[in-house]
């Protein structure tokens, strides 16, 4: 055995020590980045939302007709009469004669809004109500448990009042709007949201890197802050994904008890798919694009929901 | 004078329970009643079974616990009874090194940010270029590339998070480290380099260490004074060769023997005095002597009655035991010898463990509705594991 | 356990408690008002008017909410605008077909969710379950009215295998003792109005049980994984034990924890599901007479549905508790 | 002869899209009736996955095992599904580390004794349940009627070991395989299990495989030792000459740097530089060289053999064995802990980077 | 069994309503699902010819006025039985006409006596400043066949208003039961007493009793009765199923659930008849029309603005495309088949260009509309209100008119909004309850109401005139001119007429379809 191998030996474990360091500073995303890059469900979950986006962005500039543009004369629904796939309108048209497959291409921003903002709205009113429980508890005291109590009732009625009805009687107060279907759908999520944050919060805060926290010195309020809530924010963020999900569909049945987006100018998923069962006999199709459209779309995000509640499992780390 | 006093410090946990408002229904006896001088660059080692109080009395003298009663004199000062914004400004002085390597570090932290959060809070280094010259300083003393400072701690080794924890105690220059079982969550050959590092550091820093341990070995190998603890109280302290030499107490001296040592000569010569049963709930401790129920020497008189206080035997050889100096001089004899290694404990354990089951039921009520994911977790792993019988981690699982 | 119990029916006092203002607010909150609600169509001011009067909603609202309050105390839960009967009695007339249906899909959820949950976890990756997974992703991404529609389309109309709607045959005529039409025909003995509305159940409780049987089926696989990876399992495995007895006893029993947990959940769920799917097969239960209730603006009925699915919901999580603490040793309170 | 007799041992883990990895590999040992063999090493080096392959264990998919486990002329390793369940509980039974998890916790421990008389034992009802309570009270534990009705958390944690114990017991199996049984356990009550596994294997003539890192248990209980590093068995031996002389450096590093109660205080440890997974893919040569203080350029070629180069029994998997007289490597190597170790940072989550940790060099040097 | 094969007797004919009936007792409902149902045991003094609008006689043989039409005699069929054996006779007739007077509390609410008060005015006793004095003034049984009914002064819902079903005649000893229990208001509802709501109380003279209300089951059950003065009933048992969605009663008829059902989708119903079912379609009587609210939105005071809206729409489209085969465009605001539809009204055609050109002649080029449509209904006159609403709103758009789009709960939101005249257009309907053309144009011009927006003396005029004219001739003659006053105004742009569906089995004989949707089932039988 000569030096050289054993130099080589070593410039080896150099190299291989340095390849290492470009991979440095990885923090826990990036991480769970990572091994979500490898989950062939990410990978549908993530095309399929890519797509949906990117529809939901361009597709009321790429739509081939204007949504509500009626050929007349074609279409009897009154006689059962539609018409079906043609060059020009590739999903046939509607009931009223306006091209199907425009009003889907324009539907899925409308959809896409609802989800995004409902889950939204759950997602920061549910985050503040969990986050101040979480945050009254761990700072202590008699005040904060008190804070904690009052949030947490609230939150248990709005728990035991199924969501749908929940839903229904927002839409009740508030009339028929698109506002209020996001605000029902994003409602019903709050204590969802809620409830996941403060259990994180309060679970964190046993973990003993908040404990040698404070025993370095550091000020409470920063230790929650800074320490406890960015740590108790993944299972919220794999939540308002799956939410995602849930509020498409949640949505699609409001709009199937009427009170969905009422504006007929604007297409939108839910509506059209609780519209056309009404024709479902003569025109079947004008039920399937919107239903698929909801049920690929809510697959998408719940699969890119699970692989990443996959990926950020402690369980599964290291 | 000593540099940390500790004078009759009481932590007990109030049980709470109730229909619907809680309420206590009892104590939980962790602490009860110690007191031990720890002096200026000494080490003082604290060892004892499971769930004895020894963390609980570490935090305590950071006042990461309540405090039910008595006093942490440290330099002069009462920190029991120092308003919250001055303890924590006292906590510069005083650090701690935590059991769980990994635990302790915030996962999404990098070393850097976990090394300069203690530096800021107390306003060490004027800004973070500062901080960051010296944090480097403080990498290199305990034997970490400066690279490390923009890595997670997921991307390192047992021994090299256990490394990162000592420096982050090490930041604020401390006087006094605890150090909570450092090494137990580590494989053997990486112990003896963590237990090198803290001696190395000691010297060169001049540092005072409270080290807690369940290994008698470990303890005795770096401390100057050891305390052995059971059930929420010191049955003994004493200078570490002292105690070594002379157990006095008969926990101590049951402890000693059941000491495996990687020596075939002297395990295969040595006496052992087999404890019957386990470790009492301290919910529910024992009257009298707390050891009396498991003790090979008990008396009729005495033991069951009368607590006895730590009493001086000369050399700084503290002992609580009415009868230490008649065991001692052999006057007394072991009831042990004939009794099989099997006799039946108190039954008392389960009773404490009901009460966390409670606890802990209650807290999962709570979070119950929310991620049933995570509740299976929880329901699974949550009860039950904090009765287990040690608190040796098992060494994580892959896959 | 007692404890337990009386606990959670302890909590359910300041939850109504809560509920009552807010559903109080929010009834005097509804555009319009209650009269307006009631009269619809034909209200005039005076009409209006006059029927607050003769409602007392223009005494100070104070008064109004104490007179409510006293009412619900009572029991009285006031009177459904949409057919003037107790709302007490719409809801106890409506509820055991709800139940029924909603227990049904739960049971199927349950009986089918549980046994594929577990095969598809024993053969992991295997074509069961890539099949049970997939399928239960889509079970909880379809939406509910629309399965419902399409299992109604094929099954009702084009194989006629089940009835379209409706809780039983026409003209069945069939003894009511319970309430709960199976349940009714198996009492009395009349065999074909069980199986009458058996048949009627069938379509409505798969459309129902859908997203709960996706959700049975995906905790019931990751649980097993997860308690097929613990150690006692492994101890099980050790003892030689047989297949059936390591199944059932040490794997199935400890993955059941969670599912009960979650069955517990569903429900809110389910109910929310039940009013779209006794809608679409007009099942004479409270989500369909809850949707009337919702288009006509039936507050009163409103209220009370949502005091007594609030009860409802408590109670079932304390049923869901006992259970647990019934399979689970370690929670049990002495 | 030997009651088990493991032969060139391997075991090996494959996952699609990933690269095969060796848990174990070339693992032999023997165990008569009475004797106990130790196996001895660090966290990750395959110990339990040995074990779980001699119970037959293993999952079924993703593992390759090799080589052939020989008990009583049936080699353990290729039985079927079914004859392997028949045999364990009666032939071989195990114990396992963590007696809390390893126990179901919502059956009772009456049932879960019972269930092994039943199966392997046919007995039914009341007789069942009298020899379970037989069984705990064999064992140690105190008022064994009302312990059977209770839960696994009832129990203390040296209740639930013994209650193991009990279970494996049971059916009077030849051949005992504890994995690390008092790891979860305090040192007292540690004392009480030992002493139990001590009396069973005297008074029964079990064999019994100990698995274990702590070699103070070791050294008080095992007959025979094989010192296992990164799924290797790298040192053999009779207790006595291994304890006196370990050869391997890493059995030497490894009693090295154990503070021992006995021993004189102020003692430096000489600890290991390094973890367990700090190796590198070597095409070939010694696991442990990166972290060797002795370690020679053969070292970093072709893997050594199991030999005997001193004694009669004492076998080493080293080119360059710990003897009297020799003396850390020192060339070069100081060189290389620094350069490497400066910037290298460990990778905990794979042992397939290389990870040298700067170790304290002025050990290493010393 | 094989009996039941030669004998469709016992089986029942189930028919799938569109909603629950609220009560058993027709004289305190005003909703068509509860007629539907008490018509088949209740009988009112005048009845329809069936399938027709015509008067006949039903309960009353002969009906005649005076002068003043203010004193109406009716000869009473004899022999006529209640259901729970009490004889007809004048006393019952007037004991009817008597409770309903006498109403007090909680009954003098519309919401439980609606009809009376749009037929009487108020009661007796008025208890409320707000209701108008009683034209009401008595019965008299003359003897026990002739009954006597006065009121203060003529007016057009007589005689009509005899044969509404909220004034069918019940058995006084039902009556008398009735009274033992009372309707009261509570908290936040009125409660209908229980009688109204089970079976066994409720006592008419139709051919069918109630024998059952399962609620639970959404099912009411009737049985023939046997003692029934006329035709018996073909059928043994009636069953009215409520199933609430139009797709739920289409699927439950074709899977052979329900023998028939109403308020069928005007696109199923060649695909039913394509199937071999059966679709009679009713004759035309109902309107509707796109309201204006001039207030709401003071450019529609223009007239220009009003006709450039009205030719900007297109109604044969909507015609063509969604109304049921029989739809017609409506000149004016009454149907075709109503005695007293003008000829001579101007047609409004399609012409957007014209609609421009009006509109720039008022300086209405940039106009904004306020447009209203009801979410969640169907009616008869206006089978898919959203999509009818989509085409108006982009007719209106591709004339250069601004839609903002108000979509509204039908009930309360939608009618209230559209009663306070908050919509600028809105779509609305009228089925008529009888034939008389006041009963749309009076509902709608008579004095100036809010959804209207506008006071014109001579639409009022005319409108008045006609209805209180007692002779029935001149009265027609005066609705066809109060019709082209109306048109010529163009307060709104009546839309259409059209035909509701009806939909049977194939296996059955359809009882004979009513443009006042007054079947009578105990025609229907099987085949
Ligand atoms: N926050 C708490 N509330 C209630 N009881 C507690 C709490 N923390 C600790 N205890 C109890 O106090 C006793 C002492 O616990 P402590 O953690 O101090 O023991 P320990 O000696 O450190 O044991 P170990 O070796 O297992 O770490 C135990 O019985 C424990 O259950
Ligand atoms: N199911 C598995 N799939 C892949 N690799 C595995 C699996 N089980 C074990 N291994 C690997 O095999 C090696 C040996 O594991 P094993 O559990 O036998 O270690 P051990 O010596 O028992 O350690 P410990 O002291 O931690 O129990 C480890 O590197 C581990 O990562
Ligand atoms: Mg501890
Ligand atoms: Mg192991």
């Amino acid at each position: 055995m000569s030096l050289d191998t054993k130099a080589a030996k070593i410039d080896r474990l150099a190299e291989l020590t340095a390849k290492q360091e470009t991979s440095t500073g990885a923090s826990l995303w990036v991480e769970a980045y990572r091994r979500l890059r490898t989950s062939k469900m990410a990978l549908i979950g993530a095309v399929v939302i890519g797509l949906f986006v990117v529809l939901a962005v361009v597709g009321p500039w790429v739509a081939p007709h204007d949504p509500t543009q009626m050929w007349r004369g074609e279409v009897f629904r009154n006689r059962g009469i539609f018409v079906g796939p043609r060059d020009g309108n590739w999903f046939g048209l509607d009931q009223l004669g306006r091209d199907e497959f425009s009003r889907m291409l324009v539907g899925a921003r409308q959809t896409l809004m609802v989800g995004v903002v409902a889950t939204l709205l759950g997602l920061t009113v549910g985050a503040i109500l969990g986050g101040l429980s979480g945050a009254a508890l761990t700072l202590g005291g008699n005040t904060g448990r008190k804070v904690d109590t009052v949030i947490m009732r609230v939150i248990d009625m709005m728990l035991a009042m199924p969501s749908l009805l929940l839903a229904v009687s927002i839409a009740a107060v508030l009339g028929q709007s698109l506002t209020t279907v996001m605000i029902a759908v994003g409602v019903v999520q709050i204590p969802i949201f809620a409830r996941l944050l403060r259990g994180a919060m309060l679970a964190q805060g046993g973990a003993d890197y908040v404990l040698a926290a404070k025993a370095l010195g550091v000020r409470k309020r920063r230790i929650v802050f800074s320490q406890i809530l960015p740590n108790s924010l993944s299972p919220v963020i794999v939540q308002a994904t799956l939410c995602l999900a849930t509020a498409i569909i949640e949505a699609a049945a409001l709009s199937y008890l009427g009170l969905g987006n009422p504006n007929p100018a604007t297409p939108e998923w839910g509506v059209m798919l609780a519209e056309s069962q009404a024709f479902f006999d003569d025109a079947p199709m004008l039920a399937v694009y919107p239903a698929v459209g909801i049920i690929i779309t809510a697959l998408g995000f719940t699969l890119l929901g699970e692989a990443m509640r996959e990926a950020l499992d402690p369980k599964l780390r290291s | 004078m000593s540099l940390l006093e500790l004078k009759g410090v009481k932590v007990h946990f109030p049980v709470k329970k109730g229909i619907f408002f809680d309420r206590v229904v009892g104590h939980v006896y962790a602490v009860d009643g110690i007191s031990l001088s720890v002096e200026a660059g000494q080490t003082y080692g604290l060892v004892g079974e499971s769930g004895c109080g020894k963390t609980t009395l570490g935090r305590a003298v950071l006042r990461l616990n309540d405090i039910t009663e008595g006093e942490v004199v440290f330099d002069g000062t009462d920190l029991a009874s120092l308003p919250e914004e001055e303890m924590r400004r006292q906590r510069q002085r005083l650090q701690m090194v935590f059991q769980d390597p990994l635990g302790s570090l915030n996962p999404r932290q990098n070393i850097e940010s976990i090394l300069s959060e203690g530096m800021a809070a107390h306003g060490i280094g004027a800004n973070q270029d500062e901080r960051r010259e010296k944090i480097k300083e403080i990498l290199a003393k305990v034997g970490l590339p400066t690279n490390a400072l923009a890595r997670y701690p997921h991307e390192f080794s047992g021994g090299q998070r256990q490394r990162i924890g000592i420096a982050r105690a090490l930041v604020l220059e401390p006087d006094v480290i605890i150090c909570d079982e450092p090494v137990s969550a580590l494989d053997v050959s990486i112990q003896a380099q963590v237990l090198n590092l803290l001696e190395e550091i000691q010297d060169s820093m001049g540092l005072t260490y409270v080290v807690i341990a369940h290994d008698l070995a470990v303890v005795r190998h770096i401390s100057d004074v050891i305390g052995v603890m059971y059930l929420g109280s010191l049955v003994e302290e004493a200078p570490s060769d002292l105690l070594y030499a002379e157990p006095k107490h008969p926990y101590t001296k049951a402890l000693m023997s059941a000491v495996p040592v990687p020596d075939p000569e002297v395990e295969d010569n040595r006496e052992r005095i087999l404890l019957t049963g386990d470790l009492p709930s301290p919910a529910n401790p024992p009257s009298g002597c707390r050891f009396h129920t498991r003790c090979p020497w008990k008396q009729d008189t005495l033991c069951a009655t009368d607590r006895p206080e730590l009493k001086d035997l000369g050399d700084g050889h503290r002992v609580a035991c009415h009868y230490a100096t008649e065991i001692a001089e052999g006057r007394l004899r072991r009831s042990g010898e004939s009794v099989p290694a099997t006799l039946p404990g108190p039954p008392s354990l389960t009773h404490e463990m009901h009460e966390m089951h409670e606890r802990e039921e209650q807290e999962e009520q709570e979070e119950r509705a929310v991620d049933t994911a995570q509740k299976v977790q929880k329901g699974q792993k949550g009860p039950g594991s904090g009765a287990s019988g040690g608190d040796e981690p098992a060494p994580a699982r892959e896959g | 356990m007692l404890r337990l119990v009386i606990r959670r029916l302890l909590q359910l006092i300041p939850t109504l408690a809560g509920l009552s203002i807010l559903l109080f607010l929010w009834v005097h909150r509804l555009p319009g008002g209650p009269a307006a609600a009631m009269l619809g169509e034909r209200a005039t001011a005076e009409s209006k008017a006059r029927i607050e009067e003769q409602l007392g909603l223009d005494k100070p609202v104070m008064e109004q909410y104490w007179l409510f309050l006293q009412r619900i105390v009572q029991g009285d839960l006031g009177t459904s605008s949409q057919t003037g009967q107790p709302v007490l009695d719409e809801l106890l007339l409506r509820f055991p077909a709800t139940v029924e249906l909603a227990l049904s899909a739960m049971l199927l959820a349950v009986v089918v969710g549980i046994p594929l949950g577990y095969f598809a976890a024993r053969r992991r990756g295997g074509w069961l379950d890539v099949a049970a997974v997939s399928g239960s992703l889509l079970g909880i991404c379809i939406p509910v009215f629309f399965l419902a529609f399409l299992l109604r389309a094929l099954f009702a109309v084009n194989l006629g295998w089940f009835p379209a709607g409706g809780r039983q045959e026409t003209g069945m005529n069939a003894t009511e003792v319970t309430g709960f039409y199976v349940l009714d025909g198996l009492l009395t003995g009349e065999l074909d109005a069980a199986w009458g509305a058996i048949n009627h159940l069938a379509l409505p409780a798969i459309a129902l049980a859908s997203i709960p049987l996706a959700i049975v089926v995906r905790m019931t696989r990751a649980s097993v994984l997860e308690v097929l990876g613990e150690d006692y399992i492994r101890t099980a495995e050790s003892k030689g034990l047989n297949k059936s007895v390591v199944r059932i006893r040490h794997v199935l029993r400890n993955a059941l924890l969670p599912i009960v947990t979650a069955i517990g959940l569903l429900t809110g769920g389910l109910l929310s599901g039940a009013v779209l799917t006794e809608s679409v097969f007009s099942f004479g239960g409270i989500g369909s007479f809850l949707k009337d209730a919702i288009d006509n603006r039936d507050y009163p009925v409103l209220t009370g549905f949502i005091m007594f699915i609030a009860a409802t919901f408590v109670i079932i999580n304390l049923l869901v508790d006992v259970a647990y603490s019934l399979i689970d040793p370690r929670v049990r309170v002495h | 002869m030997a009651l088990l007799s493991v032969d060139e041992l391997s075991i090996t883990f494959t996952r699609r899209g990933q690269r095969d990895a060796k848990a174990v590999s070339g693992v032999s040992f023997d165990i008569d009736p009475g004797q106990v063999v130790g196996l001895v090493g660090e966290s990750g080096c395959g110990k339990s996955v040995t074990s779980l392959a001699l119970m037959g264990l293993l999952p079924d998919k993703g593992v390759r095992i090799g080589g052939t486990a020989d008990y009583d002329g049936t080699d353990l390793l290729s039985l079927s599904k079914n004859r392997m369940r028949d045999m364990r509980g009666t032939q071989l039974a195990m114990i396992f580390q963590d007696p809390l998890s390893s126990l179901n916790p919502v059956v009772p421990i009456g049932v879960q004794v019972t269930e092994i008389l039943k199966r392997h034992r046919g007995m039914k009802g009341e007789a069942a349940r009298k020899e379970a309570a037989d069984l705990l009270d064999r064992v140690g534990i105190p008022d064994p009627t009302r312990r059977l009705k209770e839960y696994p958390h009832q129990l203390s944690g040296g209740m639930r070991q013994r209650a193991l114990i009990a279970m494996a017991v049971a059916c009077a199996p030849r051949m005992l395989i504890a994995d690390e049984p008092t790891t979860a356990l305090d040192v007292t009550i540690q004392a009480q299990i030992l002493e139990l596994l001590k009396e069973l294997v005297d008074q029964e003539g079990t064999g019994l495989l100990m698995i274990t890192h702590d070699l103070g248990v070791v050294a008080g209980l095992c007959d025979k030792v094989n010192v296992l590093y990164a799924g290797r068995v790298v040192e053999s031996a009779e207790r006595r000459p291994l304890f006196a002389a370990p050869t391997h450096p890493y059995s030497h590093g490894l009693l090295g740097s154990i503070p021992r109660l006995d021993a004189p205080r102020g003692e430096k440890l000489n600890p290991i530089r390094g973890s367990i997974n700090d190796n590198i893919e070597w095409a070939d040569g010694c696991a442990f060289a990166p972290r060797c203080d002795y370690y020679t350029m053969e070292c970093l070629t072709g893997t050594p053999q199991l030999t005997e180069p001193l004694t009669a029994g004492h076998q080493v998997r080293c080119v360059n064995p710990v003897v009297e007289g020799s003396t850390p490597n020192d060339d070069g190597d100081a060189g290389r802990a620094e350069s490497a170790g400066e910037d290298a940072v460990g990778d905990a989550r794979d042992g397939k980077s290389a990870d040298i940790e700067k170790a304290d060099t002025t050990e290493a040097s010393s | 069994a094989s009996e039941r094969g030669d004998d469709n007797g016992d089986k029942p004919f189930v028919f799938g309503a569109a909603g629950d009936p609220d009560s058993l007792d027709p004289s305190i409902s005003s909703d068509g699902e509860t007629f539907r149902v008490t018509r088949q045991s209740f009988e009112a003094l005048i009845e329809h010819e069936p399938g027709g609008t015509e008067f006949s006689p039903g309960l009353a043989t002969k009906w005649s006025s005076n002068k003043d039409a203010t004193e109406w005699t009716f000869d009473l069929k004899k022999d006529v039985e209640f259901h729970d054996g009490e004889k007809f006779n004048a006393d019952a007739v007037c004991a009817n006409y008597d409770r309903w007077y006498n109403w007090t509390g909680t009954y003098q609410s519309d919401l439980l006596s609606y009809y009376w008060q749009k037929v009487f005015g108020g009661f007796k006793k008025n208890e409320n400043d707000s209701l108008p004095a009683s034209n009401y003034v008595g019965c008299e049984a003359k003897d026990e066949h002739t009954a006597v009914i006065k009121v203060k002064k003529a007016t057009a819902n007589l005689p009509g208003g005899f044969s509404l079903q909220a004034m069918a005649i019940h058995s006084p000893k039902a009556i008398e039961k009735y009274e033992k229990e009372n309707a009261s208001g509570s908290g936040d509802a009125i409660s209908r007493p229980k009688y109204t709501q089970e079976a066994g109380t409720v006592a008419g003279t139709g051919p069918f009793e109630v024998e059952k209300w399962n609620k639970g089951n959404k099912e009411i059950t009737l049985k023939k009765f046997d003692g029934y003065h006329g035709d018996k009933a073909k059928t043994d048992t009636l069953v009215f199923r409520t199933i609430d969605t139009e797709d739920g009663r289409k699927q439950a008829l074709e899977s052979g659930g329900i023998q028939g059902y109403d308020l069928v989708a005007p696109g199923d119903v060649a695909s039913l008849e394509k199937e071999g079912f059966q679709v009679p379609v009713r004759k035309v009587f109902n309107l509707f029309y796109v309201g204006m609210a001039q207030e709401k939105n003071p450019a529609l005071k223009d007239k220009k603005v009003r006709q450039a809206v009205s030719q900007a729409i297109d109604r044969q489209n909507i015609v063509d495309t969604q109304l049921p085969e029989g739809g017609k465009i409506a000149s004016q605001f009454v149907p075709d088949t109503i005695e007293g539809y003008s000829d001579k009204v101007p047609e409004i055609k399609h012409d957007p260009e014209n609609a421009k050109k009006l509109l720039k002649e008022a300086g209405e080029e940039n106009l904004t509309v306020d447009f209203c449509y009801p979410t969640e209904v169907t009616r008869p006159y206006m089978p898919a209100p959203k999509d009818m609403y989509q085409i108006m709103q982009k007719d209106l758009e591709n004339v250069g008119i601004k839609v903002k789009t108000h979509p509204m709960k039908w009930n309360p939101t939608y009618s209230d909004s559209v009663r306070d005249g908050k919509c600028g257009l809105y779509l609305l309907g009228w089925t008529g309850d009888f034939n008389d053309a006041y009963n749309f144009l009076g509902t709608w011009f008579a004095e100036p109401l809010k959804e209207w927006g506008f006071k014109d003396k001579k639409v009022f005029d005319a409108v008045k005139d006609s209805g209180s004219e007692p002779d029935l001739e001149k009265r027609v003659e005066l609705y066809k001119k109060a019709n082209e006053v109306v048109m010529d105004y163009l307060p709104g742009l009546p839309v259409s007429s059209s035909p509701p569906s009806i939909a049977f089995g194939k296996d059955v004989n359809p009882p004979k379809v009513s443009p006042l949707t007054q079947e009578n089932f105990a025609e229907a039988s099987f085949k």
